[in-house]
């Protein structure tokens, strides 16, 4: 009991108000606690993470040895997961040749360079004048040269060194440290992350604009007076925003007494005005209630996601 | 982004594959959800460790030092460190400049404490081990006390004393048309408040402020959604245009083709079923 | 021994220029008030024949550290606190070669114990909890508490009983953040209390969520409230489930449990961003009854057009009051309105005391930019000169090159206001000038003391 | 009669795949084929086209690309134009990123003006610095020396060795900032840490969400004007063509052969379009749905 509930909400109490005064206390070791206590956190997720991993392949893993409906999807979740976690940590890519030095031979050099990184499938004169100013006396460390490649590995890189090497160059092969690969160039981590990642979750949130257009046809209705105010804000910023709304209220530029009823203008004053007067009041309200939440957190009085005995 | 042509297509087949969803639930759909998941999942993971866990736990606990320099508890420190390289050399890397052997990740200060956080790290991971389990409940008090504390000081002053300041206007500006904006502004902003007063009952004159106060939130939402709508039309726009780049001639056609087949896949498969209800 | 005559020649000459100008000096000063110290403001007194300054501080015994090479002769920079440091400027002719030295004392800064700067939120800070803190006190002693109805959260019992009719499960989606948003600390407060329900009404609970930290400690929620509710046989570890970290995988993944399982009732309840009406789409087009709750004032819109009820920002937090029956809970509720009604009061004393800043008192602050005089600058002048008081020659002189940012155009004292202001510029934009209306804040600042009220709530 | 209303009755009752279906094809057809919208330029573009315009021809400009695939259709657009305005005056760009999708934006936007179109010479004309983490230390660190935050450029070759980058050491060399942000770090972090402090002009182009929290900065001078959302990024392009059109200012020989380019090969005008239509097709399916539920329940009252 004491072991399970009590330590736990000491820790919470003891932690919030520390935290809170933190913001009080600019001198050490207060000042800094914010960043530390943060990365703390982010360190506590990141073990949880593995928490998670494991009921996620037990919960799509059942499902392919009970053999349940829909067991083949479930067995892609797993490929899939584990083909990220591969190139996460075993396969990495990113590997380049490195220019040490030009040799006697250096415009054949370079024109093999001009190829080599070129990126259009032609190349041209000012393709090889850039990469003679750019690798003209590599500097002692060498210049990295990089391929027009989606992924280069180790394989890919050493071909293009022995292609190199054969013109009288020095190339030998550099490659990007574990650690960066997963925001660097050429790894096979970026790949599967720019293959994979980025359209699905791109297209995930374009199926809003689909949705948008669903829920407006749908719930947009003049129920009650409420409904038709949310209803008339919302199409008076859609059509003001654009040129469509300009274009279309164009003739009240003529009438001086309509101008105001220019769609941009009556736009531009309901964001600023009843729009912002309304964010306030929501904003404010939201920030009580975070308040009061946080101190029934932090006194106790509210526990129940601490679980029970 | 060069992601080559079978990068492409696999792109483009994911796309249209979540895009069938607007059509109905289908395998193309169940695929892609199921894939984003799992790659997803792993991703993060991913990301975690090697952004978080190596440079800002090991890197903290040992950050990089020539080891001939070191002495006493440091030197048995970073032989800790050295018996994890052997075992995991990509995680704890060592090099070897000029002869000289350095041990350690990345070049921010030492700071023991850290090993409190991977105290409370381990704690969660005990959850595994369903007898002392509850040790995690100690991690997720550290965590929810540190929400608890950083966000009630954040919110309270940016949102709460921050907009109150903000709202400070005067009523008469010297000129009509920004007197009365400011008015409608201000009476938005109280009238919108009194609509969250639960104590109180709204009835009589009180039930009209609440009133008015609902109608500025009103045209709050509406403003948002409008704004939404206009970002999610981008994106869809940016997302359509992506696969009429992926339609030329250097990614093989990979939109066309693609979807003429899915379509007839859809097409067939929703055939098949139609039957099978009748009967 | 050519080149080491030369060499003692140089050093000779550098010797002489050097002393020649042995005026360099540096002077270090910590800058006050700084709530976290650090900041020190350094002067240099130049000398002749300088072009450049090289300014380093100490950060070991003879080791230098560059801050920067300036010809400016006064900057901030930051040192370490607590730590004494030494400045060491170095002046450089043309060619880079040093020509003098010298050294500042040596200072130390250090950070505040008590941030003056946040004295303003120390004191609401104190204000807010400390009411919040007094109602539930008195809540304790058993007094009544009204809480108006909110159709949202009455809805909630019903939806958990239509699902058990139904024979169908209960989604619940705590947001998609992770524990260190208090949004989702009350989305699983709120879980414990649908949890309850399911209990009572043994109707199926599933909860996917996209933390792993939230879902142990949704787990721990579920399980409270199944024993709570003497029916810890129906409690399984499965009913809470990690998906993925990721937002719109998340929202994929729901989708696809709520497509394949056809929930009777969903529960949105936490902190969620574009994924919300991903969400609360499919669970429309499947028949479920929704009810949404959130602290993302962005989000609430999307609620709004696609749930059945959703709980709007403060009523989010406020759920747990009304789905518990804790007196310590309606007591803090009660507190939240009563600061709130408090903060109102202030507001309404801020409005009176602006406009009586802004509107009867102060005006200076406000003042013409003339960017462009158009076609007809003479009447143009005309306006300004009787605008601001002054001889029509010396506005031709004064007004006659505007240059690129314009110039400023000074209202008499008597006659400013912001109307005034405004008049003025719509009758030089009728001559076809180019004005705008503009305001200086600091001369608005020093000017009134009635702005201090306002002032004392600023900051961060 | 009594058809039309059954017609509109049953809309109420419409299948969301039909709309599915129209906002597909209203946004697709569009991009197939242009439409030629009219486009009224605004205050807030107008003066960040003039702060760029009035930049001297040997003006070095740093370009930052906060960006990544999810806001590219708003960003890319004005990258795009912004560069041509920038080239076409003969002036030298400075890339670098704060976001790592920011380097395959710049990438991406450099091939296209830079390399295809200009014909200009990396390293001479312009260098793409690459991404670094550290989000405002980064800016901070750029206003003390370039060198020690962006050794080596984006390929990977050393900065002392780029020809554009030998009389710039800190950020205070450039003549004008331009941050295309998306969200932090980005317009803010910029005038905060690196205009304000160095008095370099700062300009911005950002995504439509955000403007209203840029507002303060430009009314007050901190920021020279905007490049707001789409319909900015519209706006901006048709300023450039214009521009070149007219040849007022500074133009380049061979900025002006490139103007057939630059008529034709526009993406915000092209999006503009179909963002204007898909926001008329929304409006027309609430006022659809309205009416439907307005005749559903007259018909109902009356039984």
């Amino acid at each position: 009991m004491f072991w399970k509930r009590t330590v736990p909400a000491i820790i919470v109490a003891a932690v919030g108000v520390i935290m809170l005064l933190s913001w009080f206390i600019p001198h050490a070791p207060f000042g800094e606690l914010e960043i530390h206590a943060t990365q703390w956190y982010d360190i506590i997720a990141s073990f949880a993470m593995l928490l998670g991993a494991l009921n996620l392949l037990k919960l799509q893993g059942t499902k392919v040895v009970k053999r349940q409906k829909g067991w083949p999807f479930s067995l892609a979740a797993i490929l899939a997961f584990f083909m990220t976690l591969l190139f996460g940590f075993m396969i990495k890519g990113g590997y380049y040749p490195n220019l040490v030095d030009l040799g006697h031979n250096e415009e054949a050099v370079f024109v093999k360079i001009a190829e080599l990184t070129d990126t259009d499938g032609k190349v041209t004169e000012v393709d090889i004048d850039e990469v003679r100013i750019l690798y003209t006396s590599p500097s002692a460390e060498g210049e990295p040269i990089l391929l027009h490649k989606a992924v280069v590995s180790k394989k890919a890189a050493n071909k293009v060194i022995d292609e190199l090497n054969a013109l009288g160059a020095k190339v030998e092969l550099g490659e990007l440290k574990w650690g960066a690969h997963v925001q660097g160039n050429q790894t096979y981590y970026r790949w599967v992350f720019y293959t994979f990642f980025t359209p699905l979750s791109a297209t995930m949130f374009a199926l809003l604009a689909f949705f948008v257009a669903s829920a407006s046809y749908r719930a947009f209705k003049i129920r009650n007076a409420e409904a038709t105010v949310l209803l008339v804000s919302g199409i008076l910023i859609m059509l003001g925003r654009v040129p469509l709304g300009a274009f279309l209220t164009a003739w009240t530029q003529d009438i001086p007494w309509l101008s105001w009823f220019h769609l941009p203008t009556i736009q531009e004053w309901l964001y600023q005005y009843p729009n912002a007067a309304g964010a306030r009041a929501i904003m404010i309200g939201i920030g009580l209630g975070i308040v009061g939440t946080s101190l029934r957190v932090i006194l106790g009085i509210e526990k129940s996601f601490m679980g029970g005995d | 982004m060069y992601i080559g042509i079978l990068g492409a297509w696999i792109a483009v087949f994911l796309t249209l594959s979540i895009l069938s969803y607007l059509y109905e639930d289908n395998v193309f759909y169940k695929l892609a959800e199921h894939i984003f998941v799992g790659v997803s999942a792993a991703h993060w993971a991913t990301i975690a460790f090697w952004n978080q866990l190596q440079p800002n736990l090991f890197g903290r606990l040992w950050p990089q030092a020539e080891i001939a320099t070191l002495e006493g508890f440091q030197k048995f420190w970073y032989g800790i460190y050295h018996v994890l390289h052997v075992i995991f050399g990509k995680i704890f890397p060592e090099a070897k400049v000029d002869g000289v052997i350095y041990r350690g990740i990345g070049d921010q200060p030492q700071n023991l404490s850290y090993l409190i956080a991977l105290l409370l790290g381990v704690f969660m991971l005990f959850r595994l081990i369903p007898k002392i389990g509850w040790l995690s409940r100690w991690s997720l008090a550290y965590v929810v006390g540190m929400a608890a504390g950083l966000r009630l000081y954040g919110y309270m002053s940016s949102d709460v004393v921050g907009q109150i300041h903000a709202t400070m206007l005067p009523l008469w500006t010297g000129d009509l048309a920004s007197s009365i904006n400011n008015i409608i502004l201000i009476v938005g902003v109280l009238s919108g408040l009194f609509y969250f007063f639960f104590s109180v009952e709204h009835k009589g004159a009180l039930k009209v402020v609440s009133k008015i106060g609902i109608y500025y939130l009103m045209i709050y939402f509406g403003a948002s959604f409008g704004f939404a709508v206009m970002g999610r039309i981008s994106l869809l726009i940016g997302r359509f245009n992506d696969l009429i780049l992926y339609s030329g001639k250097q990614y093989g056609f990979a939109t066309p083709i693609l979807l003429v087949i899915m379509i007839v896949v859809l097409v067939l498969t929703t055939r098949k079923k139609k039957p099978e209800e009748e009967i | 021994m050519m080149l080491k005559r030369t060499v003692c020649l140089l050093l000779l000459l550098l010797g002489t220029i050097s002393f020649a100008y042995a005026d360099l000096e540096i002077h270090a000063e910590a800058k006050a008030k700084e709530p976290d110290g650090s900041i020190v403001n350094i002067t240099i007194t130049p000398i002749k024949g300088a072009s450049k300054y090289k300014v380093e501080k100490s950060i070991a015994e003879g080791e230098w550290l560059t801050v920067l090479t300036t010809s400016g002769l006064s900057l901030d920079t930051n040192i370490g606190n607590d730590v004494q440091t030494r400045f060491r400027v170095q002046a450089l002719d043309e060619n880079d070669l040093v020509i003098a030295e010298a050294f500042s004392e040596s200072i130390q800064t250090e950070a505040m114990w008590f941030n003056t700067r946040r004295l303003n939120r120390f004191i609401a800070l104190m204000l807010i909890s400390g009411v919040i803190l007094y109602y539930i006190s008195r809540a304790r002693k058993n007094k009544k508490i009204y809480l108006r109805p909110v159709a949202g959260l009455q809805a909630f019992e019903e939806a958990v009983g239509r699902a058990t009719e139904m024979g169908r499960s209960v989604l619940f989606v705590p947001g998609i953040m992770d524990l260190d948003q208090v949004e989702t600390i009350s989305g699983l407060i709120i879980l414990g209390h649908v949890a309850k329900m399911t209990a009572r009404y043994e109707a199926d609970l599933n909860v996917p969520v996209s933390r792993s930290l939230v879902m142990e400690s949704g787990r721990e929620t579920v399980q409270a409230s199944y024993i709570s509710e003497g029916r810890p046989d129906l409690y399984s570890s499965d009913m809470v489930n990690y998906y993925t970290d990721d937002q719109f995988a998340f929202s994929a993944a729901v989708d696809g449990i709520m497509l394949r399982e056809k929930p009777a009732a969903v529960f949105l309840q936490g902190k969620f961003y574009a994924e919300s009406l991903i969400m609360a789409e499919t669970g429309n087009s499947i028949g479920a009854i929704q009810i949404a709750g959130t602290g993302s004032p962005s989000q609430i819109p999307f609620f709004v057009t696609a749930c059945d009820y959703t709980l709007i920002g403060e009523e989010f937090f406020a759920a747990s009051a009304y789905l518990g029956d804790d007196p310590k809970l309606l007591g803090s509720i009660k507190g939240q309105d009563i600061a709130k009604a408090l903060l109102m009061l202030l507001l309404v004393f801020g409005l009176i005391t602006e406009t009586i800043h802004t509107g009867i008192y102060n005006s200076d602050g406000f003042f013409l930019n003339l960017k462009s005089s158009g076609n007809d600058p003479s009447a143009v002048y005309e306006i300004i000169s009787e605008a601001s008081d002054k001889n029509i020659n010396d506005v031709v002189a004064e007004y006659s090159n505007l240059g690129k940012e314009g110039k400023a155009v000074y209202i008499a004292k008597n006659k400013v206001t912001k109307g005034n202001a405004l008049k003025i510029l719509k009758k030089l934009e009728k001559e076809g000038a180019e004005v705008v209306l503009d305001e200086n804040l600091d001369l608005k600042i020093k000017k009134n003391k009635w702005n201090l009220y306002k002032n004392l709530f600023a900051g961060s | 009669m009594a058809k039309i209303t059954k017609f509109l009755e049953k809309l109420d009752s419409l299948d969301r795949r039909i709309i599915f279906l129209i906002i597909g094809l209203v946004v697709l057809f569009p991009l197939l084929v242009p439409l030629d919208l009219p486009i009224e330029t605004t205050q807030l573009t107008e003066d960040a086209f003039n702060a760029i315009d009035q930049l001297p021809q040997e003006a070095k400009v740093l370009v930052s690309f906060e960006y990544g695939p999810s806001t590219k259709p708003e960003l890319h657009p004005m990258a795009i134009g912004m560069l041509r305005h920038l080239f076409s005056k003969g002036n030298k760009v400075i890339v670098m990123c704060l976001w790592p999708d920011g380097l395959f934006m710049a990438n991406e936007a450099l091939e296209q003006v830079a390399h295809r179109e200009f014909g200009l010479q990396y390293g001479v004309d312009y260098v793409n610095l690459g991404y670094r983490p550290g989000n405002e230390a980064i800016i901070k660190g750029i206003t003390k020396s370039f060198e020690a935050n962006f050794s080596i450029d984006s390929k990977g070759i050393s900065i002392t060795k780029i020809p554009i980058m030998h009389d710039i050491q800190t950020a205070k060399d450039v003549d004008f900032i331009f941050s295309l942000s998306a969200g932090y770090p980005g317009a803010i972090e910029w005038v905060l840490y690196a205009g304000d402090p160095l008095k370099v002009p700062v300009s911005s182009g950002n995504t439509s969400i955000q403007v209203n929290q840029l507002l303060p900065y430009v009314k007050s001078g901190q920021m020279k004007g905007i490049i707001a959302g789409m319909p900015g990024a519209t706006e901006y392009e048709t300023m450039v063509v214009e521009k070149i059109k007219n040849n007022t200012g500074l133009i380049t020989e061979h900025a002006k052969t490139l103007l057939p380019v630059f008529e034709t090969e526009r993406n915000a005008k092209k999006f503009i379009g179909a963002q204007s239509i898909a926001h008329l097709a929304i409006v027309i399916f609430i006022i659809l749905g309205n009416i439907s539920f307005f005749v559903k329940r007259k018909n109902q009252r009356k039984y």
